[in-house]
Formats: structure tokens, sequence, C-alpha cells
């Protein structure tokens, strides 16, 4: 993108600059409307962060240009998520699969 | 000397130096936040049933709505700024800038009253899990919103002018890489709001 | 170091300008170098005193006892204290620095043939920041608190109730973000800074490490940090991140929320720190096999599988960190899945090595100091490489946990692995930076006694090791039944140590006076193929180079057939 | 090999599952070995071989055959044994494998700094109830006890101080009230970290008596001085001093001893008895 430099094309993305805008706000009333559909706790969570990930994606598809990113980017940005990933759940895997149980040491507190 | 491809791109990676440099410290921080956010689920699933709900609630959505929208308007007018510069307006540049300059501050003020109630309230960081995690993610974002703006107001004040008459293409990649930070602290926000105050 | 009349194509700058807030890359890793190593002679000294508690325990320490109080003798947290120091010092504050900052700064650019790095003033902040870490980390020992004593691990719940944390935490904050902002710069300065023709398959294997190592500096150094800055908050804050419900210390009941998790902090701890230690080795694999490939004159057998290996490694080092936890409570899966990757990443080590076995065979090898140095890496490596296997799996993992078994495995890796290849890269490009060689008889009498000694110091470990004796122990074991027959190895050890440390005086003395009365040097003395060796010994102020650089071979064309010179310079068709 | 380590100092084994563990370790060792010498000495006679007074052009290509891969590829076998047949079966066992309480001797271990405390259910077989209210140091209860509940008036607490049968499964369920230790009794080949916050069971089956290991290390450094069970986690200050004593008796030895402690607890009135957890 930052290779197209004609005034056409630089307001071209002025106009898609404020359609994701609109898209953002419309999504942000929609999660806060969301939390108050009675959903249980998974679905709500799973709602919320789809909405989230929408939201996140426009910003960085149109905002932050990566659609039309370099490859090199792209792939550190890939490798960047994969371990993210990664340390969000190894440490969550690790916590139900354990040989112990996680109970303090004394019954009564 | 000049250290080539800061203005212009290199051929075989079709890259300037800067937007790949902002690019990698934008991956550092995705893991950076990416361990609080691990720490967030991790003591979710340890706290005693209902407990993240119940602080959860006492976080006031209304205000963390309005900004989310503070802070989705900087990102658009940040972006905004940034094609300006790219039409070679100066001053829609200046004005952009300057709302971008007035959301941030907006929401730093909104933030301020959201502690200061909890305070009131005698809710600090050591009263629950979530509230440790909570002052500890938003403060974390709230330090990164400083820093942005810090170096929006350099680039703000009237010595701007004088670096954009001297090297306007340079100045339009700085912002530009002033732009990512801010849409990725803008990104981070987008995800704190519904884990922090939603779920 | 560089000197002034090469500053031409400059305007005037003092000596502040140009030695100390310089952007040069050349001066910063300079910086970084002689910083890195004064840290390096500090965590010896404090090893030092820690050897002659093990081996004498309870008995005044010698000459500098008076600092650990009226008797001279040093208390057990005062050990805690050292041990916690020397590891942290050594491992961030020394080979670090050394290896990333002071060589990567120093050669990367010089390897690519760039003018300076992508970000200089970034690369000047980047010292600055560690400079001040540094300094804080130091600072500890002047607190009344006193300096960290919960080991370099820092697990928690200790390290919440712990005197002397705060200040740990709070210099290592600087000095991961400093390590960010140096890797980022290497990141970008060989991506986009390569000289024309300097294709990926004809950078040199150090170039390469640089590169690998500082996706791991940027990946997997920001979870400590916020790790860092949530047991600080569990420090001053009162939360409980780290705190789980019910906890008593001496009687008391602890009041915090609880409900934390201590496994949470060791969980990002070794999510850094395991990818850490291949950052310590991957820059010496770099400068080894530069080395040899320099002085056996040919080249580098496999390179490319080593230039794969090393990606790999990079790569696989992600998710192996939970090898350090085998003993937390872990269920068959994770720890199925743990030790596979263990030992699925012992796999492109070997390689490697195997690689630069074969690479002797056929060579012309020069036995100069470099290489002596060079020669010994492998099969220290080797031993301390070898030794991880046991601790991989996690069934032998059961018994040699926490023993000076794992403390013997990586010292090898880091002392006579990682420090002797450090040492062999100062040797080979000692020319190059100031421009005089360094005496090859005083290097020899630097190589032979560290060999041996270094030997005398760690060997010992594993058969400690093998009896069951715990690390960081401040008695060196005395209290236990299971340590008495191996107990006598404590004081071989100790004196290895102090003898280890003079052999390093002919080293000091070597550099000193090489760089005063040393034999000049030529732009290539060793006769070498890679990029750096085109520029002027000491390069050129900001610019390096006479004139534009370009690349026509690939890394290591050593006595190529039918050629009158036994090399071909990479730039030089 | 194995004999080799314990010339080395491995001392010797005295419990079932060890037994798995030293063929884990010799097999790695026996790997260790192989390479080392099969690499050492191809690096010497090539440094021999190839000085440059004698080698004076270097060879341009080096070595031609593929042998290395083939070496490559045996280490991985080697590993794929190590872990199928040895450590995942080793992990099983020790993680899947807990015997419930019934079927074995259920002690509770509760780490201090920097002492063992050490509960035995007593005759009913189960545990007292524990309060953190009631931990009381001066008082001597240092697990908080509750000696009013009707399961706890049976219970063995005991400081450093630990017996187990010989040739019956123990389970031990470990816990921590203050910061990480780890449970490590080096000649059982048991070793388990005890986190506060979490509850972890370790079983092991010890083969010999104190007594025999006592008679078989007479004459070495180590005559006379028992089993023991040590810290092998830093735990603050006095963590190289964190030890317990472990005997192990045969099942007489052990009952009797079960029953002299049993003893103690009938000397006060029930309520606030304290004597079996004094530290002696
Ligand atoms: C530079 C540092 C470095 C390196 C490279 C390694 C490499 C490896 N490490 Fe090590 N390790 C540490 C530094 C390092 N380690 C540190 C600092 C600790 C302790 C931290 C603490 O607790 O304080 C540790 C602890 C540690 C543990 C935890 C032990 C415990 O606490 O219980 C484990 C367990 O799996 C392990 C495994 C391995 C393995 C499998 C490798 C493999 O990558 C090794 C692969 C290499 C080889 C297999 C060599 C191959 C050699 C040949 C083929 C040729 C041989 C020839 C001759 C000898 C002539 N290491
Ligand atoms: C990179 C890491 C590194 C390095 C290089 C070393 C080097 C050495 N270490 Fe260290 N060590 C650790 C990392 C390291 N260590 C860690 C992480 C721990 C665990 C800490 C913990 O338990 O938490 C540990 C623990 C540790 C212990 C165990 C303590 C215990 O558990 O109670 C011991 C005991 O002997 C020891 C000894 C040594 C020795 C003898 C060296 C020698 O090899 C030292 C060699 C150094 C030199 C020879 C100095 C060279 C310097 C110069 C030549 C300077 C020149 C100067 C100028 C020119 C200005 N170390
Ligand atoms: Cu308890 Cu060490
Ligand atoms: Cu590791």
């Amino acid at each position: 993108m930052s290779n197209d430099h004609s005034k056409e094309s630089i307001q071209e993305h002025i106009r898609v600059y404020l359609m994701v805008f609109g898209a953002l706000a419309v999504l942000t009333v929609i999660t806060v409307l969301a939390s108050f559909i009675e959903v249980s706790t998974s679905e709500g969570i799973f709602l919320a962060l789809i909405i989230a990930s929408v939201k996140a994606s426009l910003v960085a598809g149109y905002f932050m240009h990566l659609i039309t990113e370099k490859g090199m980017i792209i792939s550190i940005l890939l490798l960047t998520v994969f371990f993210f990933f990664i340390m969000i759940f190894l440490p969550l895997i690790s916590y139900t699969d354990s040989a112990g149980t996680h109970v303090p040491w004394v019954d009564g507190q | 000397m000049e250290i080539p491809y800061s203005i212009e791109e290199r051929e075989d990676t079709g890259l300037i130096n800067s937007k790949l440099g902002i690019w990698i410290f934008l991956a550092s921080e995705v893991m950076l936040f990416g361990g609080l956010f691990s720490a967030y689920i991790f003591l979710r699933i340890a706290a005693p049933p209902g407990d993240f709900e119940y602080w959860a609630s006492k976080l006031s959505v209304p205000m963390a709505t309005v900004n989310t929208m503070v802070l989705i308007s900087s990102s658009v007018s940040m972006v905004m700024a940034w094609a300006s510069l790219k039409l070679k307006d100066f001053s829609k540049y200046k004005m952009y800038m300057g709302i971008t300059l007035l959301c941030s501050a907006l929401f730093m003020v909104i933030k301020y009253f959201e502690y200061t109630s909890k305070f009131s309230h005698d809710i600090f960081p050591s009263t629950s899990n979530f509230m440790a995690i909570y002052f500890t993610l938003t403060g974390l974002h709230g330090l990164h919103i400083l820093g942005g703006v810090i170096v929006m107001l350099y680039f703000y004040l009237p010595i701007s002018h004088k670096l954009w008459e001297e090297q306007p293409e340079h100045f339009t990649n700085r912002i530009e890489a002033l732009g990512l930070y801010w849409h990725f602290v803008d990104l981070v926000w987008i995800f704190l709001f519904p884990v922090l105050y939603l779920l | 170091m560089s000197s002034s009349s090469n500053n031409h194509d400059h305007h005037e700058e003092n000596f502040i300008q140009k030695y100390i807030f310089s952007v040069d890359h050349k001066v910063i890793g300079i910086q970084y170098g002689i910083t890195s190593l004064l840290f390096l002679l500090f965590g010896f000294s404090l090893m030092a005193i820690m050897r002659w508690q093990l081996a004498y325990p309870g008995t005044e320490i010698p000459i500098v006892g008076f600092i650990f109080g009226e008797s001279g003798v040093l208390a057990s947290e005062q050990y805690n204290s050292l041990g916690a120091m020397h590891g942290t010092i050594m491992i961030f504050l020394g080979i670090v620095p050394l290896a990333v900052g002071a060589f990567g700064n120093y050669l990367v650019p010089l390897q690519i043939g760039a003018i300076d790095m992508a970000f200089p003033k970034l690369n000047a902040a980047s010292y600055w920041t560690y400079f001040v870490g540094g300094v804080i980390m130091i600072s500890s020992f002047f607190m009344p608190e006193g300096a960290a004593r919960s080991g370099w691990t820092s697990y928690p719940p200790l390290s919440v109730f712990e005197n002397g944390q705060t200040i740990w935490l709070i210099s290592m904050i600087f000095l991961i973000t400093s390590s960010l902002l140096g890797s980022m710069n290497i990141i970008v300065t060989i991506v986009q800074l390569r000289a024309p023709g300097l294709t990926w398959m004809r950078l040199p294997i150090f170039t390469w490490a640089q590169f690998v190592t500082s996706f791991l500096l940027v990946l997997a150094f920001p979870p400590l940090e916020a790790a860092a800055v949530m047991q600080l908050m569990d420090r001053v804050a009162g939360t409980s991140f780290f705190l789980p419900s019910g906890l008593v210390m001496s009687g008391e009941i602890v009041d915090v929320a609880g409900s934390g998790s201590p496994l949470l902090w060791q969980h990002l701890f070794w999510f850094l720190a395991h990818p850490e230690v291949y950052v310590l080795i991957l820059p010496a694999l770099g400068i080894v096999g530069e080395i040899l490939a320099n002085n056996t004159r040919k080249p580098i057998w496999g390179f490319k599988s080593i230039i794969y290996s090393m990606v790999f490694l990079g790569f696989i080092s992600f998710i192996v960190w939970a090898h350090h936890m085998f003993l937390t409570g872990m269920g068959q899966a994770m720890s199925a899945f743990f030790q596979t990757t263990t030992m699925i990443i012992s796999i492109p080590s070997v390689v490697i090595l195997t690689s630069y076995f074969l690479s002797l065979w056929g060579g012309s090898i020069r036995f100069n100091t470099p290489m002596l140095f060079a020669l010994a890496f492998l099969p220290m490596f080797g031993i301390g490489g070898l030794t991880g296997l046991p601790l991989g799996l996690a069934a032998s993992d059961i018994y040699l946990h926490d023993t000076y078994y794992v403390i013997g495995h990586f010292h090898y890796v880091v002392a006579p692995g990682t420090i002797f290849a450090l040492f062999a890269g100062i040797y080979y490009w000692f020319p190059k930076m100031t421009g005089k060689k360094m005496s090859e008889m005083l290097g020899k009498l630097h190589f032979w006694p560290s060999l041996i000694f270094m030997n005398g110091i760690f060997m010992p470990m594993f058969i400690q090791g093998l009896a069951g004796v715990s690390r960081r122990l401040a008695d060196g074991g005395q209290s236990y039944a299971h340590a008495s027959g191996v107990l006598e190895w404590n004081e071989f050890m100790s004196i290895s140590a102090f003898c280890l440390g003079l052999a390093q005086i002919p080293f000091i003395v070597n550099i000193i006076m090489s760089l005063y009365s040393g034999q000049k040097a030529s732009r290539n003395p060793w006769d070498s193929t890679t990029v750096e060796w085109a520029a002027p010994s000491p390069p050129v102020g900001h610019g390096n180079f006479d004139g534009p650089i370009n690349v026509y071979h690939t890394a290591y064309e050593y006595s190529v057939p039918d050629d009158k010179k036994d090399f071909k310079p990479q730039f030089e068709n | 090999m194995l004999e080799f380590l314990h010339s080395l100092g491995l001392p010797q084994n005295l419990s079932l599952q060890g037994e798995y563990i030293d063929n884990a370790n010799v097999l790695m060792h026996w790997l260790m070995l192989y390479l080392f010498i099969g690499w050492g000495a191809f690096f010497i006679v090539s440094l021999y071989k190839f000085r440059a007074s004698k080698n004076k052009k270097a060879d341009y290509y080096g070595v031609k055959s593929h042998l290395s891969s083939v070496l490559e590829g045996a280490v991985a076998i080697v590993e794929i044994i190590a872990l199928f047949g040895f450590s995942y079966p080793i992990w099983a066992y020790r993680v899947n494998e807990v015997p419930d309480s019934r079927d074995a001797v259920n002690i509770r271990v509760i780490a201090q700094q920097f002492a063992w405390n050490i509960h035995y259910p007593g005759a009913d077989g189960v545990f007292g109830r524990t309060d953190i209210n009631l931990v009381d140091e001066s008082e001597q209860n240092f697990i908080g006890i509750d000696r009013s509940d009707e399961f706890a008036k049976d219970d063995i607490i005991l400081q450093n101080q630990m017996h187990i049968p010989v040739n019956k499964k123990i389970r031990v369920d470990l816990s921590s009230k203050d910061v990480i230790h780890n449970f490590k009794l080096p000649e059982l080949r048991v070793s388990q970290d005890a986190i506060p916050g979490m509850t972890i069971p370790v079983h092991f089956t010890a083969t010999t008596t104190s007594k025999d290991f006592l008679e078989s290390v007479k004459g070495t450094p180590r005559e006379g001085k028992g089993l023991e069970i040590a810290c092998a986690q830093l735990c603050g200050i006095t963590h190289y001093r964190m030890r317990g004593y472990l005997t192990v008796d045969t099942e007489e030895e052990y009952n009797e001893w079960l029953a002299s402690e049993a003893e103690y607890l009938d000397f006060g009135d029930g309520d606030d008895d304290d004597w079996g957890d004094d530290d002696w």
C-alpha cells in the first residue's frame, strides 16, 4: 500500500477508514448489548471474543494496512501469534493435567 | 552518512527500516500483553466460582464503553493524520493529530475517574485477584497511552513543522510508525474491554 | 577505541560525544564488551567467595571476609544472595551482553557490509538501559535489604517474601528492555542493510546465529517482563498473582486475597529462560563456526544443514520450557509432550556439532589461540549437551533434578562452552577492533590452564550430582548424610576455581599489553573470507569501509580447487 | 554401567520403582558414553591427521560420506526408545497409578520453613480436620490439627520423623504451608516438589529396612548415618539443613512404633493433646 502514492488512491483509503470506523462503533455497541443477553458464561465469552477479534482484525487489517503488508512482516507476526497461543494455552493445559490437586494443605480457613 | 532504506524501500524486502522495526517491537508487545492475558486466564480458573464475575460487576461499563469509542476515534484520526501527510496537507495533519491528542487526553481523564472511584470505595489491587489483574493490565495499557502521547506531542509541537519542511518523506514515515504503535494500543484495548468489563 | 585520525568525514566531536554517548555501533560494541567483561569478572568474584564457603564451610573468608560482618564468615542468607546474584549477573549482565551486545553490535554490521546499525540512537539507548539496569542490580548489595536471595529463578512464594527481590525485579525490567531494543535493531539491520549480493544463504554462520538469537530475545523476553511486573505488584501492592490461599509464614497467616498460582511464575519464567539458554549458546556456535572455517582452511561442512538446524533450534526452544518443571506435579500428557520436545531439540544440536566435527576432516588445521579455544569448545559443549539428555528424560530427571548434576550440565555449556567461544572470538577479532595482534604466547598460557581448571571444577559436579547432593546448599552438603561420600571433592573444585581465576591474568595482561605494544595487524591478518575483513583495522569512523561493498560468493570459500590463494573473500570477485 | 555410576557416587537403590529410574539413567549414560567416545576419537584423529604442519593444503570438499546422517538417525532412535520404553511408562506409573489410600500406607507430609511435618491418620485411617486458625507454633501445633474433631483424636503428628514399613505401598500426600520445597529421598529415588496451594501424591515401596541399609554402608563414609528426607528446592535461609529422618521398619517394628506413638496421645485428656508432635 505504501507503494501507492496517488492522490486518488489515498482518498479512496480515507473512505475505507471512515467505513471501518463506523463498523467498529457498531460492533462496540453490539458487544455491550450482547453482554446483557442471558447466555451461559462460556457462550458469552465466546461471543465477546469473536466480536473483539473481528474488531481487532479490522484495525489491524485496515488501519495498520496488514492486508497488503509484505510477506516478511506477515510471517514474523504469524510466528508471534503461534508463540502467543502456546504461551497462553500450554500453562493452562498443565493446570488441568496435573498429578496433584489444587487444594491447599489445610481443610478449614 | 545516511543509513540506507530509512526513506525508500529496499527492493528485495519491499520495506523501510522503521516499519520493520516497529512491527518487531509490536510483536514483542504482543508477547508482553500475552503474558498478562495468560495470567488472567490462569487466575480466573483458579479463583472461587463467581469471584471474577462479582468483582467485574464493580467496574463501570458505561465509562469503559465511552473510552472504547474515544480510543477508536483517536485511532481513526491518527490514520487520517497520516493520510493527510500523504496528501501533503500539513495543516490537516495538525488538525487530526490534535484530535488524536485530545482523545487520548480524554481517555486518560476517564481512566483517572475510574481509578479514583475504585480507590474511594476501598478497592485496591490487593482487594481481589480480579482487581489485581485489572489494575495491572489497564495500568500497563495506560503507560502505553502515556508513552504514545509524549511522542505525539513531539510531532505536534511547532518543531514538527520544521521537521516536515526539512524531510517530508521521513516525517511521514515516522508518523506511520507512530500510527502503527497507536493502533496497536487501541487493539489491546479492544480485547481488554470485553475481557475485563463484560465477561 | 577507533583512532581519531580515521574520523575525517565528521565534524569534530569531543571526547564525550565520541566515546560515551556515541551512536557508532563499533563504540557501542566496545562499551558493551568492556562493561560485560567487568561484570563477568564480578560474577566470578562472587562465585569465588561461594566456592570458599563450599570448601571450608564456617571458616573466615580470606581477604574480603570483613565485608560479611565481624566474624568474616559467610552467613547462609549471604550465600543465597551470592548464588542468586552470580547466576543473574553471569547470564543477564555478563554473557548475553557480551555475546549479543558486544559481538553482535560490533560484527553484524561489518559482516553484512553495512555502515552502521539500522537505528544508531536506539542502539545507544539499548546500551545505556543495560548500564542503568546493571548499576541497579549491583546497587542492591548496598541496600538495607541486601541483594536478592531467591535464586536466579526467583520462584515465588519465596521470592515474594524474601528480602532484596524488589531491586532485582526493577533491574530485570531494565535489562529486558535493553535486550529488546538491541535485538530489534539487529534483526532490522540484518534484513535491511545486507550489502548487494549478500543473499541469505551467503550470510556467515555468525550473523545467522545473531539473527536467530535476536528473535529469541524479542519473543521470549516480554513474558518475563510481564511476570516481573506481576511479582513487583505482589511485593509492593499486596496482590497475590503468585500466592495461593492458606499460606502460613513462620506461624503467621499471610493476609492476601490468595488463589494465585506459584506455577504461573514458573511457566512465564521458563518460557523466557529456556530460549534464553539458547541465546547463550547460539552466538557461541556462530563464533566457533567462523573460526573453524578459517583455521581449517576449508568450507564448513554441511553449511545449509547448520543454518536450518539453528533456525529449527530457535523455533523448538519455545516449546520445551517445562522440562525444568517436571517435578512440579506434571501430569502424563504434559510430561510426555515436554520430554519429547526436549529430545527433539537435542537432534539439531547434534547435527550442528557433528557438522563442526566433520569440518575438521581434510582440513589444514592451524593451532593458533582462537582456534584452540574454538576446538576446546566442541568437546566441552558436547559434555554439557550430552548430560542434558538424562535431565531431559523425565524419568531420570526425577533423581537428578536440582542436584549438582544440573549445575555441572549447564556450566559445561556456558563456562568452558560459551565463555571459551567468547574468548576465541576476542582473540580472533581483536586485530580488527584495535589494529593490533594479541600475543600468541600469552594466549596459550591463558588457554591450557583454563581448560584444565574448568574441567577440574565441573567434572566432579557430576559425581556429586549422582550422589544426590542438592544445589544451593550454603554448607556444600555437610548436613546431609547422602553427601558424605563425595564431600571431599568440594575442596578440589574450589581450588580449581581459584586457579581458574589466576589463569585469567595472562588474558588481562595480554589485552592491555597488546593494546599498547602489540604487533600491528593488517586488514586481513587471518586470511579470512568474510566481509568484516574488507574494512581497515580498525574500521573507519562512521562508514566502516573505504567504499561500497559487493558480495560475490558464499561465506567460506577456502582452498577452492585450482585457485592460487587458499581463500577467496566474499567481497572480491 | 550401573556399577560404574554406583562407583561414582550413586547411592544404592532401596525402592521398587527406583530400579526403573536407574535403568533410564543407565540407558542415557550408555548413549552419552558411545557418542562421547565415538566423536572424541574422531576429533583427536582429525586434529592429529590434519594439522597444518603435515597437511599443507586443505581439501575443499572434506568428508563425502553421509554416515553422519545415519548416526544422527541412530541418536534419534535411541531417544525414541528411551521415551517410549522407559520414560513414558515410568511417568504413567508415577502419576496415574497412585494407590488409593486404603491400599497403601497413607501419610500426609506438610513442608514448612524449615521442617517436615509428618501426619499419620492413626488407627481409624482417616486424617483429622486441620484449620489454619489453629496453627500455633509455640504450642507445637504446626499444622493446625483440630483435636476436637472425631477423626483427629488418634492422629499422630511428628516433625522431621518419618517411619514407613518395608515392602508396602506408601502414599505420601505432599503439600506445603509457605514456600516451595522438594521432598527428596535420594536412596529411594523419590523426589517431588511440595507446592503451596497444591496437594500432590507421591507413592513408592521401600525394599530394604534402615537396619539392613546401615549394615551395608559399614566401612564407607556413610557409616552410621541413616536415611534422610532432603529438601531439594531453595526455600530460604536454612534450606541447607532442612532435613528429616526416615526410618524404614519391618512391618512389626512399624506397628510397634505406631502403638508407642499412640500411647503418648492417651496422656492428656484428648482435647489439647500435643505430645505426639514434639520434635524429638
Ligand atoms: C547455554 C546453555 C544451555 C544449553 C545449550 C542447554 C542445552 C540443553 N539442556 Fe540445559 N540447562 C541450562 C543451560 C543450557 N542447557 C541451564 C542454565 C539450566 C539450569 C537452570 C536452573 O535450574 O538454574 C539447564 C537445565 C536443564 C534441564 C533441567 C534440569 C533440572 O532442573 O532438573 C534440562 C532438562 O531437560 C536440560 C536439558 C537440556 C538439553 C536436552 C539440552 C540440549 O539442547 C543439548 C543438546 C546437545 C547435545 C545432545 C550434544 C551433542 C554432542 C555430540 C553429538 C557430540 C559429543 C562429542 C564429544 C563430547 C566429543 N537443561
Ligand atoms: C552464564 C552463566 C554462568 C557462568 C559463565 C558461570 C560460571 C561459573 N560458575 Fe556458575 N551459575 C550460573 C551461571 C553461570 N556460572 C547460574 C545460573 C547458577 C545458578 C544460580 C542459582 O542457583 O540460582 C550458577 C551457580 C553456580 C554454582 C552453584 C551454587 C549453588 O548451587 O550453591 C557454582 C558452584 O561452584 C558455580 C560456579 C561457577 C564457576 C566456577 C564458574 C566459572 O566458570 C567462572 C568462569 C569465569 C571466569 C573465568 C571469569 C572470566 C572473566 C574475565 C577473564 C574478565 C576479564 C576482564 C577484563 C578484561 C576487564 N556457579
Ligand atoms: Cu525446604 Cu529447601
Ligand atoms: Cu531448558
